[in-house]
């Protein structure tokens, strides 16, 4: 009960590594790109806070700085991602990830 | 018992000068949340008033004059009728997301004053990254409207919904420009970095003896011009209204709403406006500090200056005694004159209990932050007596292809400015 | 300031992060998964608030919630989504996915489990007051390549993303 | 029949494009919109914000005006030519009389003609008002319209002094007038002109230089002189695109041919130009009826014509110049006391039909620019 109510780093660790199982369990299963897309949303932000929380253990600033490193790639694979669908639900007409299955069409 | 006056009193001394969230004090921290959103509403009320009056002014013609004298309670009228109209739905709507958004643009719009400095003493708290929490909140005002325009599953709407969060977020990018450059300004004279603290902003603009829309000469001008276009854009008011624009598209994002859920976004739509005005005000303007606050110094001038909150409601109450006067003899017209004398009443003990120099103190930081803000309500009301509309097209061009260039361009001259001691000390010295 | 009842805050940011996690990978309708989205990340910013990185707080809201999920909502607005709503919602290889995720997720266990006393818990002194700064001095400094190689890849994105997305260029 | 009462869908399985690739989205605007200025109903075809081409359904306020001119007498139907073009009531007035005394081969007296001038012309000016305060307002610039409605107020007042009503007047009778002016009109009408210059100035301080404005028009809803001619568009919209074609010049009636007036043309016909010319226009009114004031002579105000009107058997088609255009009116007499057809030729009807050549390639917000800007009012349009 006492280390159920102190929260320590363990508890941020454990909060990221369930909201990246949550992120994997989407990839893998889904079938909407949109939501593929989303869920690695959630596996990036659970690497942030784990990377926030070591900044927070170890009392330094490079996780943080770290974690706006990955909220940029975020930004840019969001980007390049949602361009791909949009291109990809022109000409094939679909959202799905398993009828991504041609090189060219 | 004793403790807890103890700690509330705490807050009371004068010789605290940082607002209650830093000073730790949650009760005065729940004071002051109440305060500051009691006095958005009745500010959003009054708004709704004037804006109605001074257009109508503006148009040659008198605006309501039926309910109450000179139509003062009006807006309590709209806002009664409101709350009673039925609560439409339609039957294609997504109910969840058509129920939350108002809620989203509502809570956006009310949260960003969390950080707003009406005076050193009088914000619910000072944050560390006080700038960036009011911009980035008022950017969740735009998830609200497109779940708005999305959930209402009607084609007015849906495209209302597109052309305002396309114009809000393109003028998000010219609006951060423009903030920066001001943050920028903070750096100066302090030996470190600058902040983003709004009660540090104004700070440093009192330390450095300028507003920052003097500093560096035009430049703090220019961001400050760019910010006050991007603001209206922002706001999605005219002449940047198209996403509302009546003869297009109807209503916009809000077609399909009525009744309570629609005067949230009313609400919302009133108190962006002030949040981006004290944004402008906090860091171009001054924020709370009172005009010439470095060279018109000294006990009289403190004074001289201590005394215009007061004189200011003064003034309005006899104005409202001299309209009062001039109300037409009748029996019909006895109540409303009497009511508006009334008004008149009140406004003056508000500036007679303001001349008390204990509560002008305190309060004067106030009075001329909401000053500041109250003149550009008047600009947005200004604004929409006076200009056409925006096409599509022309509005994001000018949002892309000169806000955003100017901007980067005052961004870089701040810096440049800013700098310039040591360029020149390397330049001549190498 | 000191925050107050960290053990109530951190389960409910907690338990809404985790809801909403769920709701993302379950809701049948893209905009309902955006928008649980947003309410994962927005308690997130807050977790962070907790651990005393107000900075990076900020960026999550305004380019987290203010900017990416912006652009996703505007694209599911764009992609029709009523036919994928009548579709089936897992892949075919659904099973195999969640048994290898499990698996994940049980090696997360035994090692948070056997390594419990590697993460120790320091009382450190991170001020708050001066987060921004201290972030700003180590971006332009220390990482400074880093810092310029990510707004060269931002770049690369946007003109990918317009490569991709335009119709005719 | 289960085929056609169906709606249309998209059906994706059918090979039919998606909403993101189409190219063409049809919206339909009005007949409730409140930009389309009555109702008329635009079918837009749009790709994105651009319009590929529209078409106007017209006759949601159609009255047949015409047919119940073959079942009313000459003078019974005068009022109802009111009801066409209700806010040029007295310019339809003027054109169906004339058009009825050129038949019975009769002229008003000059008295008469002057006052008819005066009137025509004050009515001119309220109705550019008009379409200027509701152009400016789909724009989106509202003040103006409360400044034109407040200075039309007064051409109102004139004429509910004169003859009683204010919008649909009836002021003309065949042969002439059916009241002499009363006391001081001629003074009143001379403080209006007084009044009303000065407010010209005030519309144009508010629009003409105003960049959103003029950005906003400029370049937008061209057309050439040569399309005009071709699609028979008149009035404002043709001189704004270069051609000097003004019946009053033209074709002198009334007596137009006294008074020294000018008639100002655009460039571009875009509408900028098209606004520049009806502001011009309306100071030109304002020269015109201080001239007809200052001329105006004594005598009577009705010239001879029989009770009982029995045009001799034949046809005849007489046209003015109306604040919208050519206002043509064709009656074909059988010699008996009703016409045995009248026929009007509208211009709103008319210049509608350039609505589809100008909006292409423009962006919806333009098509409601172009609405306004062609002042149609649809009460004539659909008569």
């Amino acid at each position: 009960m006492e280390s159920l109510l102190h929260i320590s780093t363990l508890h941020y660790l454990v909060l990221g590594a369930a909201l990246f199982l949550l992120g994997v369990i989407g990839v893998l299963t889904r079938r909407n790109v949109v939501i593929v897309l989303m869920s690695i949303e959630l596996i990036l932000n659970a690497v942030n806070l784990n990377l926030v929380a070591f900044s927070r253990m170890w009392g330094g600033m490079h996780g943080q700085v770290f974690a706006i490193f990955v909220i940029t790639d975020a930004a840019a694979e969001a980007a390049v991602g949602l361009g791909i669908l949009i291109a990809f639900f022109r000409n094939k007409e679909t959202v799905n990830v398993d009828e991504v299955n041609l090189l060219k069409w | 018992m004793d403790s807890i006056l103890r700690y509330i009193q705490s807050y009371l001394d004068p010789r605290v000068k940082v607002s209650p969230g830093a000073a730790g004090n949650m009760f005065w921290v729940l004071v002051y949340i109440m305060l500051v959103f009691a006095g958005l509403s009745v500010a959003v009320i009054a708004m709704n008033w004037l804006e109605r009056k001074i257009l109508a002014h503006m148009q040659v013609r008198l605006g309501p004059m039926r309910v109450g004298p000179h139509g003062l309670l009006q807006p309590i009228a709209d806002a009664i009728k409101l709350l009673l109209k039925e609560d439409l739905m339609p039957a294609a709507a997504d109910s969840v997301i058509f129920w939350c958004a108002p809620f989203v643009v509502v809570l956006a719009a009310f949260t960003v004053f969390v950080v707003v400095p009406f005076g050193p003493a009088h914000a619910i708290t000072d944050m560390n990254i006080g700038i960036l929490f009011m911009l980035g909140v008022s950017s969740l005002s735009v998830l609200g409207i497109v779940m708005a325009g999305w959930a209402s599953n009607s084609h007015y709407p849906l495209i209302g919904a597109l052309r305002s969060s396309a114009q809000m977020v393109s003028y998000e990018i010219a609006m951060g420009l423009a903030v920066i450059s001001a943050v920028l300004m903070t750096s100066l004279n302090t030996s470190g970095t600058g902040t983003l603290s709004m009660i540090g902003i104004v700070q440093a603009q009192q330390a450095q003896g300028v507003w920052f829309v003097f500093k560096f000469f035009p430049l703090g001008l220019i961001a400050f011009f760019i910010f006050a276009v991007s603001m209206v854009a922002e706001t999605n008011r005219a002449p940047f209204d198209l996403a509302e624009a009546e003869s297009e598209l109807t209503a916009g994002f809000h077609t399909e709403y009525s009744g309570f859920r629609w005067s949230l976004f009313f609400l919302a739509e009133y108190s962006a406006m002030i949040a981006v005005s004290s944004i402008a005000v906090t860091l171009w303007l001054g924020g709370w500090l009172r005009p010439f606050p470095n060279s018109l110094t000294g006990n009289l001038w403190n004074l001289i200056f201590s005394l215009v909150p007061g004189a200011t409601f003064l003034f309005l109450g006899a104005l409202c005694f001299f309209n009062a006067a001039r109300m037409p003899k009748h029996p019909l017209f006895r109540i409303q004159t009497i009511g508006l004398a009334g008004f008149g009443v009140v406004l003056a003990l508000i500036g007679l209990i303001l001349f008390v120099p204990a509560v002008s103190i305190r309060v004067q930081d106030i009075f001329w932050f909401s000053a500041k803000v109250a003149a550009f309500m008047y600009l947005y009301i200004w604004y929409r007596g006076t200009f056409p509309r925006y096409r599509f097209d022309q509005l994001m061009q000018m949002g892309w292809k000169v806000l955003l260039p100017m901007g980067l361009g005052v961004l870089v001259l701040t810096a440049t400015a800013g700098l310039w001691p040591i360029i020149e000390h390397t330049l001549w010295h190498p | 300031m000191a925050p107050v009842a960290t053990p109530f805050f951190f389960y409910l940011f907690a338990a809404i992060m985790l809801i909403g996690g769920i709701l993302v990978i379950t809701r049948r309708n893209p905009v309902h998964s955006a928008v649980a989205l947003i309410v994962t990340l927005l308690a997130q910013a807050s977790i962070y608030l907790m651990l005393y990185a107000p900075f990076v707080a900020g960026v999550q809201i305004i380019l987290y919630a203010g900017g990416i999920m912006v652009l996703f909502l505007f694209v599911i607005m764009l992609v029709s989504i009523d036919r994928s709503l009548r579709e089936r919602q897992f892949n075919s290889q659904w099973l195999i996915g969640l048994i290898a995720a499990l698996a994940l997720g049980g090696l997360f266990i035994a090692v948070y489990l056997k390594g419990k006393n590697i993460f120790p818990e320091r009382p450190l002194s991170i001020m708050e007051s001066d987060n921004t700064q201290r972030v700003a001095t180590l971006l332009y400094g220390q990482y400074m390549f880093a810092f310029e190689i990510a707004s060269l890849l931002l770049l690369v994105a946007i003109i990918g993303a317009v490569v991709m997305a335009k119709r005719r260029i | 029949m289960t085929d056609q009462t169906t709606l249309p869908h998209l059906d994706l399985d059918s090979g039919e494009k998606p909403f993101l690739d189409a190219n063409e989205l049809v919206i339909n605007m009005g007949p409730q919109h409140p930009a389309t200025h009555g109702v008329l109903r635009v079918i837009l075809r749009l790709d994105g914000e651009k319009v590929l081409g529209l078409e106007c359904v017209i006759g949601y306020l159609h009255r047949g005006v015409e047919k119940i001119g073959e079942h009313r007498t000459y003078t019974m139907f005068n009022p109802y030519v009111d009801r066409m073009d209700y806010v040029a009531a007295v310019s339809n007035g003027l054109g169906y009389c004339e058009t009825v005394e050129k038949l019975l081969n009769v002229e008003a007296p000059p008295r008469a003609q002057h006052v008819r001038v005066i009137l025509t012309e004050l009515n001119r000016i309220a109705s550019h008002q008009l379409w200027l305060g509701t152009h400016a307002l789909d724009i989106g610039a509202i003040t103006p319209l409360f400044y034109t409605f407040r200075d039309r107020e007064e051409i109102l007042k004139i004429y509910e002094k004169y003859c009683g009503a204010r919008l649909t007047t009836h002021a003309f009778r065949i042969g002439g007038l059916q009241y002499e002016t009363y006391l001081g009109f001629e003074k009143e009408v001379k403080n209006f002109l007084n009044f009303f210059r000065p407010k010209i100035d005030e519309y144009e301080e508010l629009l003409t230089t105003n960049r959103i404005w003029v950005e906003r028009t400029k370049n937008v809803g061209v057309i050439s002189g040569e399309d005009c001619i071709a699609l028979g568009v008149t009035g404002p919209v043709l001189r704004a695109s270069g051609v000097k074609w003004d019946l009053r010049k033209a074709q002198p009636y009334a007596n137009y041919k006294n008074f020294d007036f000018e008639i100002p043309t655009g460039t571009n016909g875009d509408t900028y130009d098209r606004y520049l010319v009806r502001m011009v226009e309306m100071r030109q009114s304002v020269r015109i009826i201080e001239q007809a004031v200052d001329a105006l002579p004594e005598g009577p105000i009705m010239a001879k014509v029989p009770k009982v009107m029995k045009p001799p058997a034949g046809e005849v088609y007489h046209s003015i110049e109306a604040p919208k255009g050519e206002l043509g009116y064709f009656i074909v007499s059988d010699g008996s006391t009703q016409p045995y057809r009248v026929r009007v030729r509208p211009p709103s009807f008319v210049n509608l039909q350039a609505l589809d050549k100008m909006c292409r390639g423009q962006l919806v917000a333009d098509v409601i620019a172009v609405i306004g800007t062609l002042d149609i009012v649809l009460g004539e349009v659909d008569r």
